[in-house]
């Protein structure tokens, strides 16, 4: 973490996002916001609340209710020298700009053999746990994260958020940035001032233990280390990985983990098959399967293909902190 | 190509005087029906809700010109009234909003997204415009095997006619000259994104022109206007004479949902401006004049779906959510994936 | 295999493909083809030359060059009851369709509790390794295997072909067809006359063995089996599985294997990094753990977004049959 | 607002006798160029070439048009003559259909798909329309950074205009008013779908009116015309007023690709109908009716261009494939994903 700061201010994430994009606003005339109702509006989250005052319509730009257009128009920004940041409304309106973020943002560099390149970051929320039902609710990180080309963040604690924002819009590929909504008021912490950077691809020990590794990232990291807490009442010291970036993904800080406590749980909201559990399970059984003293175990959401809008059907879909903490007590006592 | 229908189309039209009242009926219902949901939402008792104030007129109109039983409609989110003007039971709107277990999607969607194929209303998704090729589809369908007297209704609000997956869908239907009618309400506003942020074309009608579609312009807050044009684009596509594209002007008198705050980007000045053209009291006042309802009568019919709004919000609160287990129905065929 | 038959005919993959096409069409007034140059020009590939002649451009569509309203106006017809048999030209041009396929085919059943369903096959020729380049090469299979309401199968024997099309065209939920191109003309093989299926979600011994399990699909299934023949020359027997089936996937079938064997090489041609062989480990892993002598090994396609055009790079791209005997090699020395 | 340039447009225009000879060598470069890729397919020497006999006008057209070193080009794969006619060597060309290490592409690109950021030339996919949005992101840099004097020109084909992303794109370009010209290629044909299977629209300029912008229909059989049009177009999009949307008409006079037998489709009868308007003889004709070329120059140029066209073929052949290695390169800045 490269920072340069006196002190730190108390943000939640939605704050972190908001003071991190107009910070890159005012310091770089190539950067801008385009996006459905990120004007007036402010977003709907209102992230960008004034921007379209303080920085123009030319910049902060109300697009058409067209997601393909979007990514594209941004796509065609990014490689003609701007940072563009595009936002998707909600996660689950990304499938239509799928093409240009797969086919073409993500091979911009490489069909060209570099004479292009395409620096774009793509800010959506994403996830469950707020009655968003069908279509406000999907995780998609597993849609993506197959794809050579994509880099995909998803911080979760503000000051990650900022300094991962400002690793992906000064990066100099496509970054897919991941804004878990349930943690937007939720979660609150210190923010160091100044402009700073985390690295894309590096993982957190958030909490250090040695009976057991726990993966996860999103509004499940949150949990997860509460499960730990409670767990470390139990006098068993869990340790809790927060992914943070998805692709690259940090091979070294998870197998460096598992080779320490020779245990592995990975939990997350998205759906158990073909998650980004499955490739982290495959990564270290590849590289540590002689460490292991018991099977990796994936605590997921179910394959099912959304969250209903019913509590009950919301509450059944996501992993609440007693299972969590009762999978990790399997694990160390297996 | 593109026609205008003259609004107010008083003494225009071959409606009975009980369909009047029958519409003017629909549109307090509806009404009534989406400040119900604002109330629970205030409440505590609903998170959610989504109201069409000043689509009353379109929905009223469109309903009047369907055909139940024969024809199909493919509505999106804000199409509470012509969902009940089909023949939704208000029950079902309650159902929806409480997500309960008793809900045609079994509480899974969100309110406004209905689905009841016994009446020939599909099921849609929230991903805007992702519904109209599903229409398309249908109404194809309908082309293929030659039923002549059914059409598809398929609407979408303004915004949703810069989505791609709109462009091919007209695109496709033009071409095969399928049985469609396709009806914009265009209330101005794509949550807080104004027309003019949205297109370029002067109106929405001229679109049609580069699909080779007739197009239609209509008065969306004159439920009689809305008849006519609609009953005429039905007929077209009845007909075998292919798809239409209708432009139905009206506006969105509240916030875009419970969760949007209008406030904050437009003026009050401009929804004070359309407020004149409020469909209901503009029809009461039609039917008044035309000695068709009194005062009283509408009064009592306000009363009489007051009455019946309260007692279906009351059954629909009374009834179970879901099950947890149900989360596993439904996914595909019979069981869940058994391999997981 | 529920086979009613006579005898057998030696067909290609695309005779087969054409031959069950066919037969669907004749059996069945709900099904009709829809797609790019499906009709005079009878597919790309040929696939359905002449279709258009016999059954008319009404069920035999040649649609706008338009994927979304492709996989879109599919999904309305089978929601109204007929089962519509899409085609992408390509698998490459299928992203301009994820919105359809991923948000509302696999989701039309779920969002309305069974109210409406889906009944619709989408196909599409996927792989390389025939110069194809960027966008005549992909495969897709990790793009869509995470989402539930989806199936997906990729047969590459004519009988298979034949059977998989069949229970594909016959199933109540959208299937995705994957037809692996280089296969198309190269495999030969005897096709049962007569309807049958295969179905959906059995992966299929192609060889047995007792020192490694090798899961594969598509064109490399050949190679592997190739790969597998020189091992038993040199006295080692491999256990060949044709995964054929995506999703939902055989977990019976492979854990029955690895049990047998203890060891588990999956050979893809898609990328590594999120692809169908994470998911086929971690599945492993979880259920047996204890019962592996090895790491499992993946043996994939390298992680860049797409193979070049040059022979060379296309080369470089892909797994040829000595790499894979190699793999196989050092798994049952290991 | 839909406007058509005359054709012929003898003595219409601006253009220097040199620039007219320097159009029709443009027209024989890319005839030849494309020749040569249909007989090293044929002598097993490249898997795979496409040609585009019978664009030759636009494409010298539009280059006469186009601004070297202030204006974009945002092409597709049927360009060849274009990107040639805006500064590419045809050694590029060769070195793309042999996929040598040279090529821009290191080898990657199917044939015809340029990149030259140097000249102004972005690079494409083969996703048909995919390029559009990202030719208007472009032309809205121009815009922002208030870049006077510089457009964007992008093509596409007929069949290209179904596509979702062409419509989304063309949409923001109208609202924004970005320095753009859509040049649509329209050659009656999308592989084997004719145009009536493609569009019900009459025409394609008819696609403008639906967003707000003008259009113009222009003879692309002639160079001249499209010079013309595609310089009054560009003009407009230089001067800030906003993008126009320019359909030129040829025809396809070959398969789609090697790949393709267009005897499968279309019927030879149709071919030959189209055979007189063939852009090459016709201009050639113009210029030694107008005593600008005589006979015996016009071999002589073709000559020259025969030798040209052998030489960078002898050249590019001798070059190197690119290494396996270079499969990783370019992934990222930097190194390939280093956790792998
Ligand atoms: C693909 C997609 N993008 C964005 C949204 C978020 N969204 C929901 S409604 C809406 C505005 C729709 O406007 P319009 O089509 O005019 O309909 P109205 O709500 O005005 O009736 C937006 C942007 C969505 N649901 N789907
Ligand atoms: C998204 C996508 N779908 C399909 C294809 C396959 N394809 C390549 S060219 C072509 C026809 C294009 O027709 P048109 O736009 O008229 O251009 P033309 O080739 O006639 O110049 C098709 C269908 C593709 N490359 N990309
Ligand atoms: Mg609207
Ligand atoms: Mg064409």
């Amino acid at each position: 973490m490269a920072v340069a700061t006196s002190g730190t201010t108390t943000m939640n994430n939605v704050e972190a996002v908001r003071h991190t994009l107009y910070e890159a606003l005012k310091a770089d005339d190539r950067t801008l916001i385009l996006g459905e109702d990120v004007g007036a509006r402010g977003n709907v989250f209102l992230i960008t609340k004034g921007f379209i005052e303080e920085f123009g319509p030319e910049r902060i730009i109300d697009t058409p209710l067209a997601e393909a257009s979007i990514a594209g128009v941004a796509i065609g920004m990014a490689m003609e020298g701007l940072r563009p940041i595009a936002e998707i409304q909600f996660a689950d309106f990304i499938y239509p700009a799928f093409n240009q973020i797969v086919g073409e943002a993500a091979k911009t560099r490489y069909r060209s053999n570099g004479d292009y390149t395409c620096p774009l970051v793509i800010r959506t929320p994403y996830g469950g746990g707020i009655r968003g039902a069908l279509s406000h609710s999907v995780s998609i990180e597993a849609l993506f994260y197959h794809v050579p080309g994509l880099k995909i963040v998803a911080p979760s604690f503000p000051a990650d958020m900022k300094g991962l924002l400002n690793a992906a819009i000064d990066d100099p590929d496509p970054v897919l940035f991941l804004e878990h909504k349930k943690t937007y008021r939720l979660v609150k912490g210190e923010v160091p001032q100044g402009h700073y950077t985390i690295p894309i691809g590096k993982a957190d020990v958030k909490r250090e233990g040695d009976r057991l590794t726990v993966v996860s990232y999103g509004f499940y990291i949150h949990q997860a280390l509460e499960a730990a807490a409670q767990l470390a009442g139990e006098g068993m010291d869990v340790e809790v990985i927060d992914l943070r970036s998805i692709r690259p993904m940090d091979r070294t800080t998870i197998l460096a983990s598992v080779r320490k406590t020779r245990k592995l749980l990975i939990i997350h909201e998205d759906n158990k098959f073909g998650g980004i559990g499955a490739e982290i399970s495959a990564m270290v059984v590849e590289d540590a399967f002689f460490d292991l003293d018991a099977p990796i175990r994936r605590l997921c959401g179910p394959d099912v293909p959304a969250m209903g809008y019913a509590l009950s059907l919301e509450e059944a879909f996501m992993i609440p902190v007693p299972r969590m903490a009762e999978a990790m007590r399997e694990m160390v006592n297996f | 190509m593109v026609k205008a229908i003259e609004s107010p189309a008083i003494g225009k039209h071959d409606l009975s005087e009980d369909r009047l009242r029958w519409m003017l009926r629909n549109m307090h219902l509806q009404r009534t029906l989406d400040n119900r949901g604002f109330q629970l939402n205030r409440q505590g008792k609903i998170p959610f809700a989504l109201g069409s104030e000043g689509h009353e007129a379109i929905h009223a109109g469109a309903a009047a010109a369907f055909n139940r039983g024969k024809d199909l409609l493919v509505p999106y989110y804000r199409d509470l009234g012509l969902c009940v003007g089909i023949g939704m039971e208000p029950l079902d709107v309650l159902l929806s909003m409480f997500a309960r277990a008793a809900d045609r999607s079994g509480g899974r969607q969100f309110p406004n997204h209905y689905t009841n194929k016994a009446l020939g209303l599909q099921s849609f998704s929230s991903i805007i415009a992702a519904h109209v090729p599903h229409a398309v589809g249908a109404a194809y369908v309908m082309k293929l095997r030659k039923e002549q007297g059914r059409a598809v209704l398929c609407t979408f609000g303004d915004g949703s006619t810069s989505e791609g997956e709109w462009h091919e869908s007209i695109n496709f239907a033009a071409i095969h000259k399928v049985p469609i009618v396709f009806l914009c309400e265009n209330n101005e506003w794509a949550i807080s994104t104004p027309r003019s942020k949205q297109m370029a074309a002067r109106d929405i009608v001229d679109k049609a022109i580069g699909y080779g579609l007739p197009a239609m312009k209509i008065d969306g807050m004159d439920p009689i206007a809305v008849y006519l044009g609609l009953r005429e684009a039905l007929e077209r596509a009845r007909n075998g004479d292919g798809p239409t594209l209708v432009e139905a002007i009206c506006y969105r008198f509240l916030s875009h949902t419970t969760d949007d705050d209008d406030r904050t980007y437009r003026s009050r000045e401009e929804v004070e401006k359309f407020r004149p053209l409020d469909p209901v009291p503009r029809f009461e006042q039609y039917l008044t004049d035309n000695g068709i309802m009194t005062a009283a009568d509408i009064e009592a019919m306000k009363r009489e779906v007051l009455a019946e709004v309260n007692d279906v919000t009351d059954r629909a609160e009374a009834m179970p959510f879901p099950d947890a287990s149900e989360m596993y129905a439904n996914v595909y065929e019979g069981t869940h994936e058994p391999w997981l």
